[in-house]
């Protein structure tokens, strides 16, 4: 069963043109990525299915509910979290404050809400810096806050975006491994990174995306493959050389 | 390390304020524990849109203080000297009502004055009575100030019913003196407690003797620009106009009707901003011809009046106004009260002051004869003058025009003006 | 409808020098972020400034622009460095600087109280300057001549901005900074010294404003609280940030005051003008002329 | 002993000595200055609910108390009705009035959010100077009302004696400050704080941020409107300018910034300091120096501010917990919100 349906996705910013007829299906269980170069519509798609924009045209089914232009809080009750690029922690609280945030979705008790988020941070091997001031910590660890802090409202689909940018490779590699266990208890995961090598490796199936319109889609290997999307790529690293 | 630095600051800051306020909790003023001295507590307005005439009720009873210590002191309790505490109101009712809860209980004053605002004299009349601390008030002129049933209230200043009853009085009198009918009226006041006591009796009074009302317009006091309400009086077309104003918005006014080239038959205006001696100085040869009603003028004849006047001038370099006087007076009537009273005891200051008959003395330079209260602490021989501002090659001067008595000799007042 | 035409064109130009009065505050919070509530004050210490410099010196009122202008403006530069500047160093992270707003209350409250300390209570006017009292008198309609030369300064001062934030480099400079802080000053745009000059014209303004008030107004310590409620809802109208905005937002209010006494007393205007700001902020928030900022 | 235990002392010592002050300090003058210090306290501690957690900077709470001071009095000096009764009228229209001006507002960002709240009172005070009366309620317009104070016991809320109205509003202060605690450590704290730190993030993590804005907001209002109920019959005599002033609306949010906003002990904190300066300074310099007073409350809220930008109650907070390392070393800290 596909958790997440978008069909005819299109999405319009005055009179630019941002997403044009995205068909995206995520079978539940799975991680599912979407890669593509810089402006390609990335993170307008996220918004979109996120609820910080509503659609322009087309749908997008969530667990097979239309859910075109809801808004962000509603979905996450329903089961659909994210993360930001740009990480955006409570910086003046602590780790487990951010992370309660997040858990008081599923109960009104402060201590069921610490409780379920210290079982978040354990489970990320994060509950040592439970009581560092967020606004504290490093860029890596920020990313694994907003992970913990989507996780502690047990989302069905988690939206993860670029969560591996500005990593160091072994803080990479770690990331992997986390999404992978996020995999294995059950949860859906939609990433979207620049980055193909990470991508790659830990991906069921990927969408690529240029110019917002959908140019390839299958298993990692078929798309590595792809000549429409090597072309989208190896122009970006040239004008990335050149500039 | 930064951080440290920082806080070290912070420490030594919060150090000394901590000690600044701990001084402020010992006695304000030093008193030598063998001398007896009369505390009198003064609420006034000495900072915030009312600063200006606060300073001149300082000023008057600082002379008047120095002159009645200078002169002995009150002889009924060995030579005692006033000793003046002032408080600053900002014109706010709750400050004043928070001062007079300290002037009372913590300076232990034994009288209190003040507090030229109405809103802010009201309910500090509370306070006094509660206390039961006599409260003398030189100006607040509203009727409910003394209409409470209050038994430590005491007013010097005729009360706004007599302003308003004078100024219809004199309005009469100058259309028999003239032959000049007036008919159309227009009032327009500061939307405030004064303004609109004034204009509710205005509008009786109108009523009563037959005249037609063509403006009734209250402005809000901070206006920036009283252009729309003088084109609304160029356009009614009164005989007369009557203002009640602050000082910032008598100036405003002054000038823009000049510079509309309003013509009216005559402006009597209310005293307050009009009074103000920066007034003269501001609106210059634009408030030529205008009628102010006030209790008391340079020009009054009384002996005392002069001379108080030119020592007052010499001291502030101003002249005393009638609102000043009031405060001058007030401290001559305290005086006479102790010297009676031969107490410290505010229930016998206010026996003597209900008791009071004040007909001679340094004080008396105003217009009428005598000051006594009525029952409700009203000074029943309060009167009022009419003044019109004119240039009689002087420079522009407030003279005495009514009641017809003391009318400065040898003057004709201008009515109705020229036209502009 | 003649006394219609003649209250309108009394709003228009007593308006437009509301509108002068409120510009320094909409440069500074365009660039700051920051609404600076000591404007009303920096525009009372600029009256004071105008008024002493043509009293002692006789000159004809304007001229005292020479040196109100650029006083101010060394003023402002200086009292943003001093004052304001440590608290944005201190606020650095924060979202939105709302300790810098209250810290404009305090030299509000600081300024128009040392003035008092200073200068007294008394109100002051110039006497027998050339422009006061002066009307222009075209067939039934009065026209007020110093008000006239308000509205021409005050569209003058408007273009003069414009022109500089669009043209200039400096001005360019100032513009990158309100966009976006960190980009700036990754560019080698010092954040602080363009803060520091924002605030500089802003006083500026507010000095050629008290420039043309002063030969038909009077000066006293609590002048600027007259001006700076209205400067606020004015910047608002218009859309905070925005120049041409201020002077629209300022006709507006003049409108308001000047058309509406006819129709209900004086002190009913004043709450249709609170209305129509409540109105257009829950209607347009961005203001009637403003570009939407999102910081 | 342990932390906990040196914490619950030293609450308990707070308690006593707040309760017993009464009975040393006997100055009437000296239990007024007490009597508006708390009411100051509890009034930035109302505000605090918005100004502080919702981090938005509400510059209209006047028009709060001035709904409550008129709505209880009215009821009151026209109706007979007791004031705790009116109190809660006001209380609730207080409320009402605060989402109706919360719904469009905090969609607004900082500045837009301050303006418009202080525009919104002032609107309120130009309104109740322009209206003597309102169907069958008399506001009286400028001149105010005043409530003489003849029918005194607790029931009309009238007392002859400062100590009773200490009493009362040291209950409520207390009342709302544990009202805040709880507040702080519930959903509603958390998703406060959250959605006025990162809006977006809290959006994202299932927060309806405007909503418990709002929430906020109407029992920000409440409280206010019940402490404006207690001011008329602290003072008997209401007008507009001294009940909806923006004076009074920049004095609450000056205190809650130099004590520190967003924590429960600042707005205290920020009356002890602040209430004394402006007191004991116009009480010193007011008759000399006019004006004086108003300058040194100016410099000393710059001065906090650059020294102290989160307020007096992080330095303070700091001392007290190296005074507990000091007592009770090596004990872990409670956990910090």
């Amino acid at each position: 069963m596909n958790i997440l349906e978008v069909k005819e996705l299109g999405k319009d910013f005055g009179g630019l043109t941002a997403l044009q007829g995205v068909h995206l299906s995520i079978e539940a269980g799975r991680i599912f990525g979407l890669i593509g170069p810089n402006g390609a519509g990335k993170s307008t798609a996220f918004n979109c299915i996120a609820g910080v924009y509503a659609p322009t045209r087309g749908e997008i089914r969530f667990n097979g509910e239309v859910i075109n232009g809801q808004k962000p809080w509603n979905l996450c009750k329903k089961g659909l979290a994210r993360t930001f690029q740009i990480v955006k922690p409570f910086a003046s609280k602590t780790v487990l404050y951010n992370v309660m945030v997040g858990s008081f979705l599923h109960t009104n008790s402060t201590r069921e809400a610490r409780r379920r988020a210290l079982e978040v941070l354990e489970f990320l091997h994060f509950a040592g810096k439970a009581h560092m001031r967020a606004g504290d910590l490093t860029i890596a660890d920020r990313k694994r806050l907003e992970i913990a802090r989507a996780l502690a409202t047990r989302p069905k689909l988690l939206l993860l975006d670029e969560v591996m940018a500005g990593l160091r490779p072994a803080e990479v590699d770690q990331m992997v491994e986390i999404i992978r266990r996020l995999r294995d208890q059950g949860i859906t995961i939609f990433v979207i990174e620049h980055i193909m090598r990470a991508i790659m490796a830990l991906s069921d199936r990927v969408a690529v995306l240029h110019f917002g319109k959908k140019i390839a889609e299958g298993t990692p290997q078929e798309v590595a493959s792809d000549e429409r999307v090597i072309k989208a790529y190896l122009g970006e690293e040239y004008v990335v050389s050149g500039s | 390390m930064k951080a440290r630095t920082r806080t070290n600051l912070w420490f030594q800051l919060a150090l000394v304020l901590t000690l600044g306020t701990l001084m402020a909790w010992g006695p304000a003023v030093p008193v030598q524990a063998q001398d007896v001295v009369v505390k009198v507590g003064n609420i006034i307005p000495l900072s915030g849109p009312s600063a200006s005439v606060g300073l001149q009720g300082k000023q008057a009873r600082e002379m008047a203080v120095e002159e009645i210590n200078a002169a002995g002191g009150i002889q009924s309790l060995g030579g005692a000297k006033l000793v003046m505490l002032y408080a600053d109101s900002e014109s706010k009712p709750e400050k004043g009502v928070a001062e007079a809860e300290r002037l009372i209980n913590t300076e232990k004053v034994h009288v209190l004055t003040g507090c030229w605002n109405s809103a802010v004299t009201y309910p500090v009349t509370a306070v006094a009575e509660r206390y039961g601390i006599p409260f003398i008030v030189p100006v607040s002129v509203a009727d409910k100030i003394t209409e409470q049933g209050f038994k430590n209230v005491f007013r010097i200043a005729a009360k706004d019913s007599w302003w308003t009853r004078d100024q219809f009085a004199f309005l009469k009198d100058l259309q028999e003196e003239f032959g000049t009918k007036v008919s159309k009226l227009a009032f327009v006041y500061e939307n405030g407690d004064w303004g609109k006591g004034f204009a509710e009796q205005w509008k009786k009074l109108a009523a009563e003797q037959g005249y037609e009302v063509v403006l009734d317009e209250p402005y809000p006091s901070t206006a920036t620009d009283l252009s729309p309400v003088v084109q609304k009086i160029r356009r009614a077309r009164p005989d007369v106009l009557m203002l009640v104003s602050n000082a910032a918005d008598a100036i405003l006014l002054t000038n823009t009707l000049a510079e509309y080239k309003v013509n009216l038959k005559a402006v009597i205006t209310s005293g307050g901003g009009h009074a103000d001696p920066s007034f003269l100085k501001a609106a210059g040869e634009n408030a030529r011809y205008l009628f102010d009603i006030v209790e008391w003028e340079t020009d009054i004849n009384k002996p005392g009046a002069q001379e108080a006047n030119a020592k007052y001038k010499a001291k502030y370099g101003q002249n005393l106004t009638g609102e000043a006087v009031d405060a001058y007076l007030a401290m001559y009537v305290l005086a006479d009260a102790l010297e009676r009273a031969g107490s410290l005891d505010p229930a016998k200051i206010r026996e003597a002051l209900a008791a009071t008959n004040y007909r001679s003395g340094p004080g008396m330079i105003v217009g009428y004869d005598a000051v006594e209260f009525d029952e409700t602490g009203q000074n029943e021989h309060a009167s009022l003058v009419m003044v019109q501002i004119n240039d009689l090659g002087q420079g522009l001067e407030r003279i005495t025009v009514w009641p017809k008595g003391a009318r400065r000799a040898g003057y004709t007042p201008v009515f109705p003006m020229p036209a502009r | 409808m003649l006394f219609l035409i003649e209250d309108a064109i009394n709003g228009i130009l007593m308006g437009s020098i509301y509108g002068l009065t409120a510009l320094g505050l909409t440069v500074i919070f365009g660039v700051l972020k920051v609404i600076n509530f000591a404007h009303g004050s920096l525009l009372m210490v600029s009256m004071y400034a105008a008024y002493w410099t043509v009293a002692l010196t006789g000159w004809h009122p304007y001229l005292a622009l020479v040196i109100v202008a650029p006083a101010m403006f060394v003023f402002g530069y200086y009292l943003q460095d001093i004052v304001i500047k440590p608290i944005f160093k201190a606020e650095q992270d924060v979202r939105e600087p709302i300790t810098v707003i209250i810290v404009t209350t305090g030299v509000w409250y600081i300024l128009d109280n040392l003035t008092l300390l200073l200068f007294g209570p008394q109100y002051r006017t110039l006497q027998d300057n050339p422009l006061r009292g002066r009307m222009l008198e075209i067939g039934q309609m009065l026209i007020s001549v110093p008000k006239l030369w308000g509205f021409a300064a005050a569209v003058l001062t408007a273009s003069g901005l414009y022109l500089f934030f669009q043209k200039t480099r400096l001005g360019r400079a100032v513009r990158a900074t309100s966009l976006d802080r960190q980009a700036a000053s990754l560019m080698g745009i010092n954040q602080y010294k363009v803060y520091n000059i924002a605030f500089g014209i802003g006083t500026a303004t507010a000095g050629i404003a008290a420039v043309t008030l002063v030969p038909f107004y009077n000066v006293f310590p609590t002048v600027g609280v007259l001006f700076d409620i209205k400067g606020f809802i004015i910047v608002v109208l218009g859309g905070l940030g925005s120049i041409g905005g201020a002077l629209l937002g300022g006709i507006i209010i003049g409108l308001i005051e000047s058309v509406g006494p006819q129709f209900m007393t004086a002190t009913w205007t004043e709450a249709i003008v609170y209305g129509l700001f409540l109105l257009v902020l829950f209607v347009k928030p961005s203001g009637l002329f403003g570009v939407r900022y999102d910081w | 002993m342990t932390r906990r235990h040196y914490n619950k002392m030293a609450a308990a010592i707070v308690l006593i000595l707040a309760f017993g002050l009464p009975l040393v300090v006997r100055s009437a003058t000296y239990l007024h200055i007490l009597v508006l210090l708390y009411f100051y306290a509890y009034l930035t501690t109302s505000w605090n609910l918005v100004g502080g957690f919702a981090g938005v900077l509400p510059l209209g709470h006047a028009a709060f108390v001035g709904i409550g001071a008129y709505t209880s009095t009215i009821l009151y000096l026209q109706y007979g009705i007791s004031p705790w009764i009116g109190m809660l009228v006001g209380g609730v229209l207080a409320s009402f009035v605060g989402v109706l001006i919360g719904l469009p507002t905090f969609k607004m960002r900082g500045a837009y959010f301050a303006l418009a709240t202080l525009a919104f009172a002032e609107g309120i005070r130009v309104m109740v100077e322009n209206i003597d009366r309102l169907g069958p309620f008399v506001l009286n317009g400028p001149r105010g009302l005043q409530i003489p104070p003849l029918k005194l016991g607790l029931g009309n809320l009238v007392f002859a004696s400062k100590e009773p109205y200490y009493y009362i509003i040291l209950l409520m202060l207390l009342a709302v400050l544990a009202l805040t605690w709880v507040i702080a450590r519930s959903k509603l704290g958390y998703y406060l704080n959250a959605g006025g730190e990162e809006p977006d993030a809290a959006m994202a993590l299932g927060v309806n941020v405007a909503r418990s804005k709002l929430t906020a907001m109407a029992m920000s209002s409440f409280l206010t409107a019940l402490a404006g109920a207690f001011y008329a019959q602290f003072t008997l005599y209401i007008h507009p300018k001294s009940v909806i002033s923006l004076d009074l609306s920049f004095e609450i949010a000056f205190i809650a910034l130099i004590g520190g906003r967003g924590s429960i002990a600042g707005p205290v904190l920020g009356a002890l300091l602040l209430r004394p300066v402006s007191d004991f300074s116009r009480i010193y310099f007011g008759d000399t120096l006019p004006g004086l007073h108003l300058v040194i409350f100016g410099v000393v809220l710059i001065l906090v501010m650059i020294f102290q930008p989160r307020g007096l109650q992080e330095p303070l907070t700091r001392a007290y917990n190296r005074l507990l390392d000091r007592l009770a070393p090596g004990q872990t800290k409670e956990l910090g919100t």
